[in-house]
């Protein structure tokens, strides 16, 4: 029965995606991209991807409609018609779509046991996590430790890109313009949002720390809780102006933590080398190999949890500041 | 005994919720302006809400399922009118006028353009 | 039979079909903002793909029950890929719009043939 | 049971994908886009239930708590444009 809500959900996901590219108002084209970022997390829960279905709902449902909607008022929210037929294009992705349906049917159809993916790595993950790791939620374990240093790459990746965005939207305007607009202080005269949105906050925190430190147990981790953080504190801004945001939390601490997050990561690998481990083993942490790697684990989610959450307010501060220059 | 009369009461509670939550959709398409539809939308989701919510909360008994569901209700209850206040208040914001008189699908002011 | 057994497939086709979408959007529209929106449909079109392999017939989600033996854990390895992908996907999103604004401030419009013009 | 309400979301879900492809002014759209978020929650907790692991419930909850926030941020994005439009018109 749910295969068929699979594949009600899936027609909707496609007629979504049509529409986004259809769409000739860009405000609009965000809005659906977050019915999009919805249908896609209920099919990767259906699809049993429970972590990356959170990981989904933490960022889709606020930091990138957030993000979208800063960038679109530093730019212009319509597009501009164009004449002319786009034929070409239009066949050619009409033809790639055919080709990849033709592909697929070599492709073992869904759920099948035996499809080579469940054949080579995976069944030693699922049996030997007990053993190694001794915690239940197996993708953690891979995460952190069977597949570490891709982790560590991932985590250098999302500083590079929040570095990035820094550099680049730190450049002074080019445009001269000399008088300084007050920024009206964010929804602050709107009774309503600022009552619940303050009883939120700390509930949305507090659900990021129980994200970050159950996700040995449960779906969750480093990556969601940043990202589940980051929104609480997007909401502070929104709330009281971006301002007081940055006052509660300073640009430094954010560089602090996005900094400090990577740094953690590495340095627990080094620890592991000075212990006379390998990079990222963990197991030489402590006397017992699985409390190490449980240990590990704890500290390598923490550092995930704080660069992620530093990266995205770091970005979201980033696009909001330049609000007030233009 | 209990467990019969428990079931019975959650399933009347959910085919009722499903009922809500379906007026509201239908109501959300139909109804002729804007300022109509968000009171379709908004007042028939928090009584699904709450309706559903309970249905699944009585299935679940007593288990942190059942808290972790109240939360969730509690949550909806707050951020549902919430959103629905914010939204109202944008569209008035940029001269969306509440129509009294007539209505005509199409809106008269359409500041976006 | 026959019916569910093609549809078995059904994942498969719209991964390609919004994968094409978002191509489209890529190659035919001008509008910068519109392409990085293109771009994050390409993205999620993969991140389908990769989940629908996870998928193991009467799995559940590989976080293991204790006290339960006999549980068929779907494939743990492409959600791990694709959870740290999100993340990531959005960090680069977040670039590209930086990059868009910076555009936009420097030649006052987002269109790709405007600003070829304008060089 | 649970099949029948999920049904019931899903015409809803449907309903307000319509309303979001129809318009006709953007509000409406963003209507379209809470009516489907606070669906999607319903929807995830009663197939959570469905599956038989309750503990997954984590999801939903995520979303009731974070849906709020996108819709904030269009009325704040209103608000910068019509305080921009105002600003423009008095130079």
């Amino acid at each position: 029965m749910i295969f068929i809500f699979a594949v009600f959900l899936l027609s909707l996901l496609v007629i979504t995606a049509i529409a986004i590219v259809r769409a000739k108002n860009l405000f609009v084209a965000v809005m659906l991209t977050s019915i999009f970022s919805l249908l896609m997390a209920a099919n990767f829960f259906i699809l049993d991807a429970a972590d990356v279905a959170l990981t989904e709902a933490a960022v889709g449902a606020g930091i990138t409609t957030v993000i979208f909607l800063c960038a679109l008022s530093l730019t212009d929210d319509r597009e501009k018609p164009r004449e002319g037929s786009r034929w070409v294009a239009f066949c050619t992705v009409g033809v790639l779509a055919l080709l990849i349906i033709y592909a697929t049917f070599d492709k073992p159809r869904l759920g099948d046991p035996d499809a080579p993916v469940h054949q080579h790595v995976a069944p030693w993950y699922l049996e030997k996590t007990p053993e190694y790791i001794d915690i239940p939620n197996v993708v953690t374990a891979i995460l952190g430790s069977f597949r570490g240093y891709d982790t560590l790459g991932e985590v250098f990746v999302v500083f590079a890109a929040c570095i990035g965005v820094l550099f680049i939207l730190s450049v002074k305007p080019t445009k001269k313009t000399n008088q300084v607009i007050k920024k009206e202080s964010g929804l602050r005269h709107h009774l309503i949002p600022q009552v619940v949105g303050r009883l939120l906050i700390p509930f949305i925190v507090l659900f990021g720390l129980y994200v970050q430190f159950h996700g040995e147990y449960g779906p969750g981790g480093g990556f969601q809780a940043g990202a589940i953080i980051a929104t609480g504190v997007i909401l502070y801004a929104l709330l009281e102006g971006e301002s007081s945001a940055l006052r509660a939390i300073p640009r430094s601490v954010l560089l602090g933590m996005v900094v400090g997050g990577a740094l953690l990561y590495g340095g627990v690998g080094v620890a592991c080398i000075l212990m006379g481990g390998a990079f990222l083993d963990y197991s030489v942490l402590a006397t017992d190999p699985v409390v190490g790697q449980q240990l590990g684990i704890l500290f390598i989610e923490a550092g995930v949890g704080m660069a992620v959450c530093g990266a995205l307010l770091s970005i979201y501060h980033a696009f909001a500041a330049r609000e007030s220059f233009s | 005994m209990i467990d019969i009369i428990l079931d019975i009461l959650s399933w009347i509670l959910l085919l009722l919720g499903g009922a809500c939550v379906l007026i509201g959709g239908i109501g959300g398409l139909r109804l002729p302006n804007f300022y109509a539809r968000i009171h379709a939308a908004s007042l028939t989701d928090s009584m699904g809400n709450i309706l559903i919510f309970s249905g699944i909360m009585l299935q679940a008994g007593l288990s942190l399922a059942t808290l972790k569901l109240f939360a969730i209700m509690v949550f909806l209850l707050l951020t549902g009118p919430t959103a629905t206040y914010a939204l109202a208040n944008a569209a008035l914001l940029s001269g969306l006028k509440p129509d009294v008189g007539s209505a005509s699908d199409e809106p008269q002011e359409n500041k976006l353009k | 039979m026959k019916l569910l057994e093609l549809l078995g497939y059904f994942n498969y086709w719209v991964f390609a079909i919004i994968l094409t979408v978002g191509l489209y959007a890529v190659i035919s529209k001008t509008n910068l903002i519109k392409k990085l929106i293109g771009l994050s449909i390409f993205q999620s079109a993969v991140f389908l793909m990769y989940i629908t392999m996870d998928k193991v017939e009467g799995g559940t989600a590989p976080i293991i029950t204790a006290g339960v033996d006999d549980q068929i854990f779907s494939n743990p390895v492409p959600q791990v890929l694709i959870l740290t992908a999100i993340v990531v996907g959005v960090s680069t999103l977040a670039l590209g719009l930086a990059l868009v604004v910076r555009i936009n401030e420097c030649y006052g419009t987002i269109e790709e043939d405007e600003i070829l013009d304008a060089d | 049971m649970y099949i029948v309400v999920s049904i019931a979301i899903l015409i809803t879900m449907v309903l307000a994908l319509v309303r979001a492809l129809m318009g006709p002014s953007v509000y409406d759209r963003v209507l379209a886009v809470n009516v489907f978020g606070t669906k999607t929650v319903l929807l995830l907790s009663v197939i959570a239930f469905l599956y038989g692991r309750p503990d997954f419930l984590d999801l939903a909850l995520a979303y009731a708590l974070v849906n709020m926030v996108g819709v904030l941020a269009v009325l704040e994005y209103f608000q910068n444009r019509v305080r921009k439009k105002s600003e423009t018109q008095d130079d």
